[in-house]
């Protein structure tokens, strides 16, 4: 129907490009999704854009159908947020033996793991390590050494997870601020509000929670409020999700991430329409992570 | 012993305890080749006695011989491999196992464990011909048989296999008498080839047409052994009863007149209460056309499967009638209707006692307050839906007591009572209702001979308070005392009614036989009955 | 098991083995722990109870007649949120707000009850449905965005000055009560045991089943929209995420409370204890920081090792059972 | 829903319902995308479904049997973490790694049944915790972090050429076939049955119960592993977060094929086709791109729709079941 672009004369009908996601349940995931789905709009002429998540960020074996599905679809491009840097490197090398344009964003393949394979797959997107270790600093500027904070983790094993926690003890350790206590909560609000609550009352001396994501976070305020701590004990979180920001606006929460999720996916898209138009896989881009303190941009 | 050579089972000293002792010191000897009855009211411990002998049970102290051998049964499965066997009194088929599979249930496959189906049926359908069932398909699942048919597929199923002695407890409580004489038939053959046979019935006839011996249970002590024919009815029921003499003087009506004269109640037919038109169920009975009148006992005769249970479910709501309908009084039997359900019924006036009490009738591990209250919650509470349990423990005390139900405590689970006496708390469920209209399913199965006359009385008086009363009853003898009029159900339609000057056994039987033509289900023409 | 569920007489002797599991944990972790036996842990656990409880109470009515429901985390979720979107964005107050989020409950919970009573479809699988539906409900509803609603639902989970317990806290205690109340003493509760043993034979004598048993998934729902309201209250915010796996955490509680999955016995009371021992394992070792495959490990054991101990506490009913029950529904 | 779905002969007559909701539900798919009917799809569909299958098929024979194992997730994650491992660092061969990790599975299983069977501890609390237990030792094994194998391993899930069938598709359906074999033609077969439906009866005709429920859930949980090793030759690596919820999806397909969850009733090869309704419903809203929270409802609406008009293509089997299996374990 649309006017082929030039670059695909070979094939007349218009480029298709699959966002393959997480999970399309968080908030994190939905602005990149509508971030992506603006970006088509306005490219209408361009590309078609199939979104995709899975219903549990950390069931792999979805994630892979799902590429598999898109294959099957023969898009053009697969845009894939990895629930796992090692898990779905497989299928994304069988999409890229196929000919199909595989970009990676949010959190990144396995680099050595890669390297291995007789195939190129561009990264755009944040270091959720650095990112989480200039949320840490930020912290750390509020504390003296030797003052003790404790860990909130997501899924035990989900890579970004990992991630995070390494940015956070960078940065905690860098400030020589004692780690008393390192939980999992799996990303969940009300099981971090409880483990926090837990933590809170082991360590009358607590200065600080670091959640590795924003439900956490708003758990461990609860619990901090309802320890009668408020002010007290301060939290970080990751993501910038609205309620948390809010949070950090009214100074309930000291700061969080913002990875610009709205942009990630676009960035993605960008790259493959080049890689598409010009063949050549440009090189990786770490897109910015910034901290967002009171006051400071949304 | 007499003879030389030793009894096929001596028992001495037997004890047995539950909550209370149920057995004291029993002796008992099982000659090989002869049918022994054992009899003895509802809760005397005859199927305790029974357990204990296949192996279900261990007993306290006492010990046992098998033809002189000491026996001391771990378990139903190492007596059976010592050839004794055991009809029990519940049915234990799996439902959802064909005819075939449970026949052979443990012999099922070869050394590899793979099934031969067809070897499977093949036996199953001799075993199934034995007792005259070859209408019967072996892949039928059981769950698809009347609770009749599950009967005789039960005793099929011990028939099938080699045995020195066999315990039938109380396996005609289901059967018409064409089965009947079928399976004793069969008792016979097993007799006359030396095997021993210990036979548990609350049926004086039978007993007098097979038992060659009948011991006497009493409250867990055995109190008399005599030779059949020695002993007549009042004697026997006079020792089962013991010295606490039976309320009512024990009595055997055999005619309809009699019953009706016996209870006061000459039977003046009330006005109509319930008009059946044309009703008719898939696979179960069509067309049926009857007219029930107030103060009246209309009692329903048939073979096994000949669809009497059916029909009685479907006027109570509980399946659905695919023709036909019912009229009531209520509304001058201006609407055809059919009941959707239960409640309906109820709301209508009309009650079912049902013949599965096990499947369908009792809550069995919960108390026996709650099973006889059951269907009184609804009324007996307060404003805020508080329970009087007071008013319900009052009344199933009195239940207990106009039925006799033998029972330690009425928060005992109803599981613990003795099978004829939780026939009885069935029972006693509904007569707490005052219902215009109740239907019962085999009212007398597994009581024992008094307190069968004591609910045949009871079911009297209900017709004489003008309700109108239902009673499906394989015991053509039940039917007799009973009934002002009695209809007969042929494979599922209307063959005959007969009232007080009409009715004979005879005539009953070849009603019953009227619509069966296929070859398979005909059954051998019914000897004499004595 | 025995009559005693009925006559309400034996129940303290039933509750006893779960008390001793109880104290035996809390002795555990006070000694493990300075900080353990302490105000701060009591108010924590006071706080976390509240949502945990209302739920698991909801699916001890359920679990007595012998079904089961699987969409509580989820019909929590979607009820929280519904509240959470009418305040934040409809600006509604809070009682409207949180009474239309007990009618959302309500309606789940009929609607499930009512297509597995009136259709005879497993409520397994029904509520199964029921969890997928009433999660894309709350991502709907949401717009997958945690709503934060701040001070103005506090008070629901903050302590009344001088009584000290919070309203979410006697909320759920009044449940307690009130459904051990219904349970022993009133006619509704003898119909969910009566429904649970036979329910042919109930239906038989002439009661209306699956009324009785909308009625009960009815009111499942309502108490797992209650929950939601708990947990917003202590979280200032609705997730729509939250409640995930919240059915067998309330599910556990219920069968540590002895509770047959085969219908026909249980107690609400024994319930709580369930709840209690399940919330003072899991605050005990995130206190000791204990690892998660550990945590995991030892939940896994104290789940089986509490029923074990249960059972055998009182061996006689077990052989009861044995004899009596040779069917269970699920063994 | 009858209770011939045992014997063989009804079998085709029994599927016919399900058959019918598949070709549906694919109809409607390849009605609205142009690429949902094409070979690619199917091979993506045979690339997902023998995990699922063989978990599914240990399912159904714990259904059979009136239990039910909640565990299968962790220990399908387990097992494949033990292969993964084994291999990735301890640098074993495919065979005995794949060998050790069925052998995990069957301790697993064994574990479970044992507990349950030999104390009668419904297995539902039992598996609960294995559940919460086996996770544990996934995150213990592998460190708590996804091991990568690579090719190593991928030959399991690639097509063979010139067949153009995967190993483990050729596994799984091996096992479906296998399976109901066992069920319709073997004496154990007809044990599950009849222990499903009464299993004191069984116990009183001499055969050791005990034993054979132990047998069952060793078999789920050495199927569990199989399904594990399925998805590392898929994924090429073990991921201890794997398989988190599979229980309900395996639960939901042997549901839809109609296994009774009351135990008694069942088919293994309708197992198969809930699990084909089920993959092709997920491949096909992917490909759609339905938005999240239209696939949760979507997915609740099919698999309630499913069982309902599986349970309502014969109504006589209904009354059947109404009639005379009053007591439904789980209603
Ligand atoms: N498991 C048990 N626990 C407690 N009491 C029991 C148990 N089984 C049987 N009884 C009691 O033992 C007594 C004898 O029961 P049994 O079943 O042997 O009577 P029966 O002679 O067979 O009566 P029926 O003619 O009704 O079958 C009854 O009082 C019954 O309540
Ligand atoms: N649900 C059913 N499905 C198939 N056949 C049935 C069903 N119910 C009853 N039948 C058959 O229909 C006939 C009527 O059964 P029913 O139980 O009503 O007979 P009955 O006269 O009461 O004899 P009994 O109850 O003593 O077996 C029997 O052949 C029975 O096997
Ligand atoms: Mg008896
Ligand atoms: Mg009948």
């Amino acid at each position: 129907t649309r006017e082929p672009t030039p670059e695909t004369t070979a094939d007349p009908a218009p480029l298709r490009i699959a966002l393959v996601m997480k999970s399309l349940a968080n908030e994190f995931f939905i602005n990149m999704a509508d971030g992506a789905r603006r970006h088509q709009a306005a490219n209408a002429d361009q590309y078609e854009l199939v979104v995709n998540g899975i219903r549990n960020e950390s069931d792999l074996a979805q994630q892979v159908a799902l590429v598999e599905q898109m294959m099957a679809t023969g898009v053009d491009a697969i845009v894939i947020a990895p629930a796992d840097s090692k898990g779905l490197l497989p299928v994304a090398r069988r999409a890229a033996a196929q000919g199909i344009v595989v970009v990676n964003i949010d959190n990144r393949f396995d680099r050595e793991i890669l390297a291995g394979m007789d195939i190129s797959i561009p990264f755009v997107g944040p270091d959720n390590r650095a990112g989480a270790r200039k949320v840490g600093d930020v912290l750390a500027a509020e504390l003296k050494a030797g003052d003790q904070v404790a860990i909130i983790g997501g899924n035990p094993g989900a890579f970004n997870a990992q991630q995070r926690q390494a940015g956070f003890e960078d940065a905690m350790r860098a400030a020589d601020i004692e780690i008393v206590s390192v939980q999992a909560a799996d990303w969940e609000q009300a099981r971090a509000a409880n483990v926090a609550a837990a933590i809170l009352g082991e360590n009358p001396e607590l200065k600080a929670l670091l959640c590795a994501n924003d439900s956490m976070a708003l758990g461990a305020v609860a619990a901090v409020r309802q320890s009668g701590r408020a002010g007290e004990v301060l939290i970080v979180g990751f993501d910038n999700i609205s309620a948390a920001n809010s949070l950090v606006q009214s100074g309930e929460m000291l700061a969080t991430a913002n990875q610009y999720g709205d942009q990630l996916a676009v960035f993605g898209i960008e790259y493959a329409l080049e890689i598409l138009a010009s063949g050549q896989a440009p090189a990786d881009r770490d897109t910015p992570v910034d901290v967002v303190k009171a006051g400071a941009g949304q | 012993m007499t003879a030389g050579e030793p009894p096929l089972l001596a028992i001495d000293a037997l004890h047995k305890q539950f909550a209370v002792p149920v057995l004291r010191g029993i002796d008992f000897t099982l000659r090989a080749g002869e049918i022994h009855a054992l009899m003895g009211s509802n809760g005397a411990g005859k199927s305790t006695l029974c357990n204990l002998i296949a192996g279900i049970h261990r007993p306290d102290s006492g010990n046992m011989r098998l033809s002189g051998q000491p026996y001391q049964p771990a378990s139903l499965h190492s007596a059976e491999a010592s050839g004794v066997r055991m009809v029990m009194q519940e049915l234990n088929l799996f439902p959802t196992l064909s005819i075939a599979e449970n026949l052979c249930f443990n012999r099922l496959g070869n050394r590899a464990g793979v099934i031969n189906h067809q070897a499977l049926r093949d036996s199953a359908r001799a075993a199934l011909a034995r007792l005259n069932l070859d209408e019967l398909d072996p892949d039928t699942p059981v769950s698809a048989l009347g609770v009749g048919k599950q009967q005789l597929v039960e005793i099929a199923r011990v028939l099938a296999q080699p045995v020195r002695l066999l315990i039938l407890d109380e396996p005609t409580a289901a059967l018409t008498d064409p089965q009947i004489d079928q399976l004793f038939g069969q008792l016979d053959i097993l007799r006359s080839a030396g095997i021993g046979i210990i036979y548990i019935s609350h049926r004086m006839s039978e007993i007098q047409r097979v038992a060659d011996r009948v011991s006497i249970l009493r409250d867990g002590a055995l109190i008399a052994t005599e030779n059949a024919d020695e002993m007549d009815v009042e004697r026997m029921v006079h020792l089962m009863a013991g010295p606490a003499m039976a309320r009512i003087p024990p009595k055997t009506p055999t005619t309809i007149a009699a019953t009706a004269a016996s209870n006061g109640s000459a039977t003046k037919p009330g006005h109509v209460v319930l008009k059946i038109e044309q009703l008719g169920r898939q696979g179960a009975f069509t067309d049926i056309n009857l007219e029930l009148r107030a103060g009246e006992v209309l009692g329903i005769g048939g073979l096994i499967g000949s669809g009497r249970t059916e029909l009685l479910r479907t006027l109570f709501g509980a399946d659905t009638a695919d023709t036909g309908g019912i009229r009531l009084a209520a509304d001058d039997f201006s609407r055809l209707q059919q009941l959707r359900n239960p409640a309906e019924a109820i709301a209508a006036g009309i009650g079912l006692v049902v013949e599965d009490r096990k499947g369908q009738g009792l809550l069995l591990d919960k108390s026996i307050a709650l099973n006889i209250g059951l269907g009184q919650l609804g009324t007996l509470h307060n404003r805020l839906g508080i329970v009087n349990d007071k008013a319900i423990a009052d009344n199933s005390a009195e239940i207990c007591r106009q039925l006799d139900i033998k029972h330690d405590d009425l928060q005992q689970p109803v599981a613990q009572l003795s099978g004829g006496n939780q026939q009885k708390v069935l029972i006693g469920r509904w007569l707490l209702r005052d219902l215009q209209i109740l239907l019962f399913d085999e009212p007398g199965r597994g009581v024992d001979a008094r307190s069968k006359l004591l609910i045949q009385e009871l079911i009297r008086d209900l017709a004489a308070q003008g309700k109108a009363v239902i009673v499906v009853s394989s015991e053509t003898e039940e039917l007799l005392a009973l009934a002002d009029r009695v209809v007969v159900l042929s494979n599922g339609r209307l063959a005959g009614e007969f009232t007080a000057d009409t009715v004979s056994e005879q005539a009953l039987l070849e009603a019953s036989f009227r619509f069966y033509t296929t070859a398979g289900q005909k059954v051998a023409p019914p000897l004499e009955i004595s | 098991m025995s009559p005693s569920i009925v006559g309400r007489i034996r129940l303290p002797w039933n509750s006893l083995g779960l008390v001793a599991v109880l104290l035996v944990l809390i002795l555990l972790f006070s000694s493990l722990s300075d900080y353990f036996f302490s105000a701060v842990t009591f108010r924590t656990l006071a706080n976390q109870i509240p949502t945990l409880t209302v739920v698991a109470v909801g699916m001890t009515f359920v679990l007595l007649i012998a079904g089961i429901d699987l969409s509580v985390g989820s019909v929590m979720a979607l009820c929280a949120a519904v509240m959470g979107v009418l305040m934040a964005d409809s600006g509604w107050p809070l009682v409207p707000a949180l009474l239309a989020s007990l009618l959302t409950g309500l309606a789940c919970g009929s609607f499930s009850g009512l297509v597995s009573a009136r259709w005879a479809i497993p409520s397994f699988v029904v509520t199964l449905g029921m969890l997928e539906i009433a999660r894309g409900g709350a991502y709907l509803v949401t717009g997958s965005e945690t709503k934060y609603l701040g001070p103005a639902v506090g008070r629901i989970g903050e302590p009344i000055a001088g009584l000290g317990l919070s309203p979410a806290l006697i909320g759920a205690i009044v449940v307690v009560a009130l459904a051990q109340f219904i349970l022993v003493k009133t006619v509704f509760g003898r119909y969910m045991i009566a429904i649970g043993t036979n329910e042919e034979a109930v239906r038989l004598s002439g009661i209306n089943t699956v009324r009785w048993k909308v009625v009960v998934f009815a009111i499942a729902g309502v108490l797992a929209a209650l929950g939601g309201v708990f947990q917003l209250g202590y979280l200032q915010s609705a997730d729509p995420n939250a409640g995930i796996g919240l059915e067998l955490s309330a599910i556990a509680a219920v069968v540590i409370g002895g509770t047959s999955l085969s219908g026909g016995r249980g107690s609400v009371v024994n319930t709580f204890l369930g709840v209690l021992i399940i919330a003072v394992m899991q605050t005990g070792l995130a206190q000791l920081g204990v690892s998660e495959p550990g945590k995991r490990i030892i939940t896994g054991l104290v789940i089986i090792g509490a029923v074990l101990f249960d059972q055998y506490r009182e061996p006689l009913g077990k052989l009861l059972t044995r004899r009596y029950e040779p069917k269970r529904g699920i063994s």
